[in-house]
């Protein structure tokens, strides 16, 4: 449709596109979450929750929408960063940390160097047409159970506070020293597996 | 990208990468087109012929005079050596006495030559592994005190058509036992500098040893000539198997390869050019004042009918000329034998196996002149 | 994908990949009685149509008002002449000319000339040697993919006329037959100071077009 | 405290409808990362109004994480497996069992 | 909220913008002076001079580079995916931006002061190689794809011996937190006790920066200029800022947990500015290494650079935090440990350069000379 | 060939040429003298027989080869010149095979020396003399397409000046020769 | 309103500190990003825009590309990134430990050699097996 | 890891030294005496003509074609009342500067030495804006001779 529109050449249509969509979307969201906190009804933490939660599910719905792998690749890189935002609210510093460094560079970069390697840049046809609505009826579900279940629910909340990082480490390894061995199994499992599936291909044909 | 066929199809889909005409790792207008499996070159499919202008056909429309000009043109990095094979051919068929000075001369320039054209190897090839430009400069500073002084004499930095059916144009400059002394003091300088580089250096170790390996064997059977033969054990140098000027008055040695890969290609070229100073400096202690022309001169030359295959040794390997004589002022064949294109033949079963960046270095070290090898 | 059926029809050579069936050459023809070969193949008549420079249009010259777009243009025009990079790009004996000018001994990156391999980064494009037909369709191909505002640097007898070449008719009768050209620096080689001197020609013409700048 | 468990509550919604709706198997590894992510969310939530003394939830989140990376490893590496045996990434061409 | 700066009090908000301000003036005039810098100092080990025409002494270049690419024709290629494309340089420059935020410049001068600053700037660094996969890929250029896929093979095989150099460092200075561990140095620097993960450091800074002999994704002579080759303009020009831009930070990190950043060798007594210059000195040198590496060695292959990640540098990082760890954890007096730190981190410094020399020096003859008489028969 | 002035080529007295002569029994060749190497006429059936034979003869042994070239005679046809060199005997040879115009035909020699591949492509674009069983008959210089147009030939016609010097005027003809 | 007030509460007090610093955070991050934007539409402004025929063709040294870029690559690159993310992982494990290992103790220097060491086993297993290798 | 170390030892005793560059547009290089820019025609100032007669020698050994000679009678021959012992001088003349190759061939065949190599900067900076200009008539060749700017070398 914008393809047709007489633009001049500086305007092309991927950023009018993304202008339109800033426009459309974006700003109004972005206008009320201001508008309410300068009425005072929102916090400064809540602008912020308010915005990244825009820009998790944003993410989240581009991961699960879009057909193209790479975008959706991209796009799980998104929601990535605002959940570590969302760990940043929630006085996790140390977690959101890492929620970018694994995913920001590991994840991601995995993901897309599997998808180069199996060239599989777009989603393959569904088999039978029923299986997204009936998987969109699912998900709604299941997503308005767990609000549901959540946000009904009443929690004794205690005091939320920081979380040392020096004592993180002090309990992690005083506490939790048998699980933080077997998570080193769990990785090398992952990684002898990994290699062992991945090296079988190397000796070049098709088992 | 709809679909992906599923099995066999899918093993042998491997990346295609395209390089050159215009590529920087090229030297000019190759193009080579390299079939990749992760980073190991499988196949490479070399295209030349980009820079193929005919100057053998327009040198068969020119009297000797003017086809040396195109002979430069042919191989521009060692114009004097290619200009030499040219003249070579003529006086062999008319059968022309070349005076022992403008012998001697010819000696001193086509070494000179010869160092200058391996300043520009170790340059460009320093670039291909990936110096950043500082190979290049250096090589360049040196080839630049030896262009000077080919400029006093001949006149022009590249393009020198000073060589003549018979001798030299015109005389040296008087200065010119002083200014060669400069320029082979520069020189050393210039091969320390380069020997210093790159020659001991880890990473260009790593990157040149093992690699592109060609054996005495496959090198004959390809026809390679010049350093990349002798780098794999061949010590084929025509100016020993059949001397000509006055390579057999002078004494030195020709650099051999035991392994024959691009290290080796680099040591037997770093020791050419010390071997080239060392013929140069016995050039000049026998350089005699004396006539630069036969006496007697046509003012045009004419052959007799008549063949001639004569091979010189160019910096990159044999540069032969066969001129075919039908009497008159100009050839009526005449077909210039490239080194170049020879060795670029043996590329495709250099590369083959190793890492895309040693490709580029394969070719670095074959030291190709594209207008040579196109012509 | 996006590449159609004409772009490849009219550049010819342009398989990535091991042709399937590659011409071969007509079997043993026997000497034709005539003078063979037409000069212009047919195969190559669409192939060396020249290439236009399609002039673009900047906003500001629309947006801004006039008293502003003169300082403007001048500034701008002052920043491209002084950041003029080069694509490498060598053909023949020029070429090597062209290495020696960003050498030690002259030194193109006092003009802040820097050569760059990719034709998307590059201002100028100089053409150094021979442009024989079967190198014309990469030439042209590179002049278009050049970002605008671009400019073409003829170097040598060859490429601005064909040189010693001339007469053979594999070769282009100089570079402007298919890409314009703004700087001719005649000689066969120029020396390294006669491709310097066209440096500073290209940037007085840009201080000079400066009014063009938005194009 | 219930806006980060709505929001971990939609995040795993989500993720729940790629894994059911799509037939690449890296889009359905995409989507259960969301859903991985989603319960670290709660994971962290729980840990800082619950537990802020003791943080367990942190903690359990960091192995949340380095399982879900693991498994990335792991499941990618069966894709290409996938892959390369079938030269498609549909889950469906992996339904028999034979290898 | 409020929080100081400048002597006054001010509103965070107010402070963090008026640092992110000043960050992004530094950034951009820094920026330029090392583009300027780099083309000066890579002149001269070139012999020749470097800009000189645009400005006295060519200072204007930069300047000039940048106002010619801001009004340089912007293309994308037709085949390229155009919200990856367009998308990439947000990708590369604001991660790299970022890392700004921790880094200091003197006492009190930098942005913020993080609890957990060394392990914030490797996180959001590693951000930037998606960047570099989106250009690379959303070009749809080969050489773009084969140079980002290498580029980031590279970024994440030398992240690690990145992370286990500043864990090391993290180790003997006891805290995460940046500004302490410059603090920490105020009597001894860290590349006293610590040279392996010193040269480990540098070594993974040339990479991640993709700078000779590590430059292989960028390479030339193979892939063009690698997942930029289809870039032009000024989201080309993005790219090329960001990369000094990390540059700088990456110099300026290595003076802060190396070579002791402002803290050594004056503590805290000199003012702010000495300190500050005392950084610019320490990073400027750290730069300097940089060029002149880059303008001597040549570019690795892509074998060997993973192999020296993984099997030299990797297994020397993990060593060292173990030796670390053995001469910490046992509580000796300060000069007993320090002196075990130093003496064991330098033997593993030599054990990795005699690896080096190991892997290439066999015994290899000159070429074999064949005197006249032979040579003839 | 012309016949050669006696007195400006040496004779075959003394040269290689007995050697090549015995290596060659069954082959119908002649030798001829030059101002430098011995020339040997091969027949063009007989070509690849007679040079495998100089090749594996063990007194001869030229395994090199040097170069691979045509002579476009014009109406008397095409000679395939082939340039040979012994690495171990240290001699050279040249030999000559001869085409008629109407019939340019001849046997590969890349199963005798892989290095005439591309010699052997080169003329078959520049003369258009086809080699039969040649492993890779594509183009090597002139664009992969065009495979009719041989420019080396002397019949192929020079280009012609396209813009001559002198302000506007037309190059009189004939004072230029 | 009662959850604003456990939000107020959480930027408040303890949380004040860490919230200021990623405030700034944030903000680096809007300004890069605008840099960005401003420089792409200064660039839209000041530069000069046409469309020539093949100006969008993708650069392959002159030539024209026939089929996409995106295509499979080795399977190395795909080693080496499982081996990296294992490798980071632990070191986010690694990080927290550095830091309080002294506090700990001896066991925790002990876990660690343990964990490395199961770790280094790994990276042997991957060194025999060939993944470190290209060929 | 000591080859490493020797080539950055080299760099860095580049770097000490003095840049080699030569400042192209302020300073110029000494051009040696037989340097061949362009070929130019000479000016007989005892005559006050050019040495050329226009005897096409030249014309005909380019091996470019780049020279385009007409003659004609001198109008100060003696036969004509003038002081010139030339019968024939030059009319036109033109030298294709955008094709001559500069070999030198045309300055050794001519019989008057009545054409040189340019051996002057001016020779070389010619870069023009359009190809036309390179092609030099009559009085641009003669301008440097006339100017006596230009020391002509030859051939001994
Ligand atoms: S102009 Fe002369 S030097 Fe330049 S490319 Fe042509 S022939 Fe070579
Ligand atoms: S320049 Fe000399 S050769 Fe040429 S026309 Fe004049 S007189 Fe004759
Ligand atoms: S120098 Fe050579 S090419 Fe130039 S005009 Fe004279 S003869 Fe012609």
């Amino acid at each position: 449709m914008l393809s047709r529109l007489p633009l001049p050449p500086q305007l092309d249509r991927t950023i009018t596109l993304g202008a339109v969509l800033a426009v459309g979307v974006a700003l109004p969201y972005v206008g009320v979450v201001l508008v309410l906190a300068a009425m005072g009804t929102l916090s400064v933490a809540a602008v912020v929750f308010w915005m990244l939660a825009a820009i998790i599910v944003a993410g989240a719905c581009g991961a699960v929408f879009s057909n193209h792998v790479v975008h959706a690749a991209l796009s799980l890189v998104i929601a990535a960063m605002g959940i570590a935002g969302i760990f940043l609210l929630l006085a996790s510093e140390f977690l959101a940390l890492v929620q970018v460094l694994v995913y920001g560079g590991g994840v991601t970069i995995l993901l897309l160097f599997g998808l180069m390697l199996t060239n599989a840049t777009e989603d393959p046809l569904v088999t039978d047409g029923t299986q997204k609505p009936f998987a969109f009826g699912v998900g709604l579900a299941m997503g308005a159970v767990i609000v549901a279940a959540m946000v009904g629910s009443t929690w004794r909340a205690g005091e939320p506070m920081v979380v040392p990082f020096a004592e993180l480490g002090v309990r992690l390894y005083r506490d939790f020293g048998l699980p933080f061995e077997i998570a080193s199994l769990v990785l090398i499992v992952a990684l002898v597996g990994a290699i062992a599936i991945g090296r079988r291909d190397q000796d070049g044909d098709v088992s | 990208m709809t679909t992906t066929t599923p099995g066999q199809e899918f093993e042998t889909q491997d990346l295609m990468i395209n390089m050159g005409p215009q590529h920087p790792a090229t030297h000019g207008v190759f193009r080579m087109v390299l079939q990749v499996d992760g980073e190991i070159v499988r196949d490479l499919i070399p295209h030349i012929g980009y820079m193929h202008r005919g100057a053998e056909k327009l040198a068969e429309t020119m009297d000797f005079r003017q086809g040396i000009g195109y002979m430069d043109r042919t191989e521009y990095l060692a114009q004097f050596n290619a200009e030499l094979s040219y003249v070579m051919a003529v006086e062999k068929l008319a059968g022309l006495e070349v005076p022992e000075r403008a012998q001697w001369i010819r000696m001193i320039l086509c070494e000179l030559n010869r160092l200058s054209s391996h300043f520009m190897f170790t340059g460009a090839f320093g670039t291909d592994i990936g110096v950043f430009g500082t190979a290049f400069v250096y090589s360049f500073r040196e080839r630049e005190t030896i262009l000077d002084l080919f400029e006093e004499i001949t006149g022009d930095r590249l393009m020198y058509a000073y060589f003549r059916p018979g001798g030299l144009a015109w005389e040296v400059t008087d200065n010119f036992e002083r200014r060669v002394g400069e320029v082979l003091k520069s020189a050393r300088q210039g091969i320390k500098d380069m020997d210093g580089l790159l020659t001991e250096n880890e990473i260009f170790r790593a990157r040149t040893q093992n690699i592109g390996i060609i054996s005495a064997a496959d090198a004959i059977d390809w026809g390679c000539t010049g350093p990349v033969l002798r780098a794999s054990g061949v010590p084929l140098d025509l100016r020993k198997t059949e001397p000509y000027l006055r390579y057999a008055e002078v004494d030195f040695d020709v650099p051999v390869g035991q392994v024959g890969d691009t290290y080796d290609r680099w040591l037997v070229r770093i020791e050419e050019m010390r071997q080239s100073v060392r013929i140069i400096e016995q050039c000049m202690a026998k350089l005699q004042p004396g006539p630069i022309m036969p006496e007697r001169m046509p003012r045009m030359l004419r052959t007799p009918p008549g063949e001639v295959y004569l091979r010189t040794e160019a910096p990159r390997g044999e540069f032969g000329v066969y001129m075919v004589s039908k009497g008159g002022n100009r050839p009526h064949r005449l077909k210039v034998r490239s080194s170049c294109f020879a060795n670029l033949q043996a590329l495709k079963d250099m590369a083959i196996g190793s890492y895309v960046a040693d490709a580029v270095a394969i070719l670095g070290s074959l030291d190709i002149v594209l207008c040579e090898v196109d012509r | 994908m996006a590449v159609d059926a004409r772009d490849m029809a009219a550049t010819g050579t342009t398989e990535t990949q091991a042709p399937a069936a590659p011409p071969e050459i007509a079997p043993g023809v026997p000497m034709p009685a005539g003078p063979a070969g037409p000069q212009e193949h047919p195969l190559e008549v669409e192939r060396l149509k020249p290439v236009e420079y399609l002039p673009g249009k900047a906003l500001y010259r629309s947006v801004l008002p006039g008293i502003l777009q003169v300082p403007a243009d001048l500034v701008i025009a002052a920043s491209r002449k002084s950041s003029l990079w080069p694509m490498t790009f060598g053909l023949a004996c020029c070429a090597i000319e062209m290495i020696a000018t960003y050498m030690a001994h002259y030194d193109l990156d006092r003009f802040g000339i820097v050569p760059w391999p990719s034709p998307r980064q590059c201002d100028v494009m100089i053409v150094a040697g021979t442009v024989t037909k079967k190198m014309a369709p990469a030439v042209k191909l590179l002049y278009e993919q050049m970002p605008n505002p671009k400019w073409v640097i003829s170097m040598g007898a060859c490429a601005t006329n064909g040189g010693p070449y001339t007469r053979y008719d594999r070769v282009v009768q100089g570079v402007d037959k298919i890409i314009p050209v703004d700087v001719y620096v005649p000689g066969c080689p120029p020396r390294p100071e006669a491709l310097l001197d066209a440096f500073l020609a290209l940037q007085e013409k840009i201080m000079e077009d400066r009014a063009a700048t938005g194009r | 405290m219930e806006h980060f468990l709505g929001l971990s509550g939609v995040l795993f919604a989500l993720g729940f409808y790629g894994v059911l709706a799509r037939r690449s198997a890296i889009l359905i590894l995409i989507s259960v990362e969301l859903m991985l992510a989603a319960v670290s969310i709660n994971f962290i939530t729980f840990a800082t109004y619950l537990d802020p003394e003791r943080f367990t939830g942190v903690i359990f989140a960091i192995f949340a994480i380095t399982i879900a990376a693991a498994e990335v490893g792991l499941a990618l590496g069966i894709v290409l497996r996938l892959f390369r045996d079938r030269g498609t990434s549909n889950v469906d061409a992996a339904d028999e069992l034979k290898w | 909220m409020n929080a100081e700066l400048f002597g006054s009090q001010v509103n965070v908000w107010v402070d963090a913008l008026v640092r992110v301000l000043i960050i992004v003036g530094m950034m951009t005039v820094v920026v330029m002076g090392l583009i300027w810098f780099e083309r000066k100092i890579i002149g001269r080990f070139q012999m020749r001079l470097g800009p000189t025409r645009t400005g006295p002494f060519g200072l204007l270049q930069s300047v000039a580079d940048g106002l010619k690419l801001v009004a340089k024709e912007d293309v994308r290629p037709k085949n390229a995916d155009p919200w990856v494309f367009e998308l990439a340089p947000y990708f590369v420059f604001v991660p790299t931006f970022l890392m700004f935020v921790a880094v200091p410049f003197a006492f009190g001068f930098q942005v913020r002061v993080l609890e957990l600053g060394l392990f914030y700037v490797l996180a959001v660094s590693s951000v930037s190689i998606v960047g570099w996969v989106m250009a690379g890929w959303g070009s749809d250029n080969r050489y773009a794809m084969l140079g980002a896929l290498r580029a980031a093979a590279q970024a994440i095989s030398y992240e690690l011996p990145l992370v286990m150099a500043m864990i090391a460092v993290a180790m003997v200075a006891g805290t995460l937190n940046l500004q302490e561990i410059v603090l920490g140095q105020s009597r001894l620097p860290n590349i006293v006790l610590q040279p392996l993960p010193a040269f480990i450091f540098f070594t993974a800074t040339l990479a991640e920066l993709n700078r000779t002999p590590f430059d292989i994704p960028v390479g030339e002579s193979e892939v063009v200029g690698g997942p930029f080759v289809e870039y032009s303009g000024i989201r080309w020009s993005m790219f090329f800022l960001a990369e000094y831009a990390a540059m700088f930070i990456l110099a300026l990190l290595g003076s802060a947990i190396f070579l002791g950043g402002w803290a050594w060798p004056m503590g805290e007594q000199w003012g702010a500015s000495w300190q500050l210059l005392l950084t610019t000195v320490k990073a400027g040198a750290f730069i300097f290494l940089i060029f002149w590496v880059r303008s001597t060695l040549p570019r690795m292959r892509v074998d060997q650079l993973m192999g020296f990640s993984w099997k030299v540098l990797l297994p020397f990082g993990f060593a060292q935090i173990m030796v670390n760890g053995f001469i910490l954890v046992n509580g000796w007096p300060a000069v007993t440990s320090g002196v075990l730190l130093g003496t064991t981190s330098l033997a593993g410094l030599f054990a990795v350069g005699w690896i080096v020399q190991r892997s290439v020096s066999r015994p290899r003859p000159r070429p074999v000379m064949m005197a006249r008489s032979e040579a003839a028969q | 060939m012309t016949t050669e002035d006696a007195t400006a080529a040496p004779s075959l007295d003394g040269t290689i040429w007995a050697e090549v002569d015995r290596a060659l029994s069954g082959i119908t060749a002649s030798g001829e003298p030059s101002v430098q190497d011995v020339i040997v006429h091969i027949p063009r059936d007989e070509i690849v027989r007679g040079l495998r034979a100089l090749k594996t003869d063990a007194a001869l042994t030229f395994d090199y080869l040097r170069c691979l070239t045509c002579v476009d005679n014009e109406d008397e046809g095409m000679d395939v010149v082939y340039m040979l060199y012994s690495t171990e005997h240290r001699h050279n040879l040249t030999v000559k095979t001869h085409l008629d115009a109407t019939d340019l035909h001849l046997d590969t020699a890349t199963t005798v020396w892989r290095a005439a591949n591309w010699y052997e492509r080169e003329v078959m674009e520049m003369f258009g003399v086809r080699f039969r069983n040649h492993p890779d008959p594509r183009t090597l210089l002139m664009p992969e397409d065009i495979t009719d147009t041989f420019p080396l030939r002397k019949d192929h016609p020079l280009a012609e000046i396209e813009v001559m010097q002198g302000e506007g005027m037309a190059f009189p003809s004939g004072e230029g020769e | 309103m009662k959850v604003w007030g456990v939000l107020e509460h959480l930027v408040s007090g303890s949380l004040d500190a860490l919230f200021a610093n990623y405030l700034a955070v944030l903000i680096a991050a809007a300004f890069g990003f605008i840099l960005v934007l401003s420089a792409l539409i200064g660039s839209r402004l000041l530069a000069p825009f046409s469309e020539e025929r093949n100006k969008g063709t993708t650069y392959e040294c002159g030539m024209l590309p026939i089929r996409r870029a995106a295509t499979n690559v080795g399977v190395r690159f795909y080693l080496y990134a499982i081996l990296f993310i294992i490798f980071d992982v632990e070191a986010v494990f690694i990080f927290p430990w550095a830091i309080s290992f002294i506090s700990v103790g001896l066991v925790a220097y002990y876990e660690m050699v343990v964990f490395v060491g199961i770790l280094a086993a790994g990276l042997a297993y991957a060194w025999k097996k060939g993944a470190l290798q290209w060929q | 890891m000591k080859g490493l170390l020797r080539s950055m030892g080299v760099t860095l005793s580049a770097f000490m030294r003095k840049p080699v560059t030569r400042e192209f547009p302020e300073t110029h290089r000494e051009l040696p005496e037989r340097d061949r820019a362009f070929p130019l025609l000479l000016w007989d100032f005892e005559q006050t003509e050019p040495f050329c007669t226009g005897c096409h020698a030249c014309e005909r050994a380019c091996p470019v074609e780049c020279m385009t000679v007409l003659m004609k009678d001198n109008p100060n021959h003696k036969s004509a009342g003038g002081d010139s012992t030339r019968r024939k001088i030059i009319d036109k003349f033109w030298i294709d500067y955008g094709r001559c190759m500069r070999c030198n061939i045309c300055v050794e065949v001519c019989n008057f030495d009545a054409i040189a190599m340019n051996n002057t900067w001016s020779g070389h900076e010619m870069s023009v804006y359009d190809r036309a200009d390179l092609v030099q008539d009559l009085p641009q060749l003669l301008s440097e001779s006339r100017g006596g700017e230009l020391k002509a070398w030859r051939a001994p």
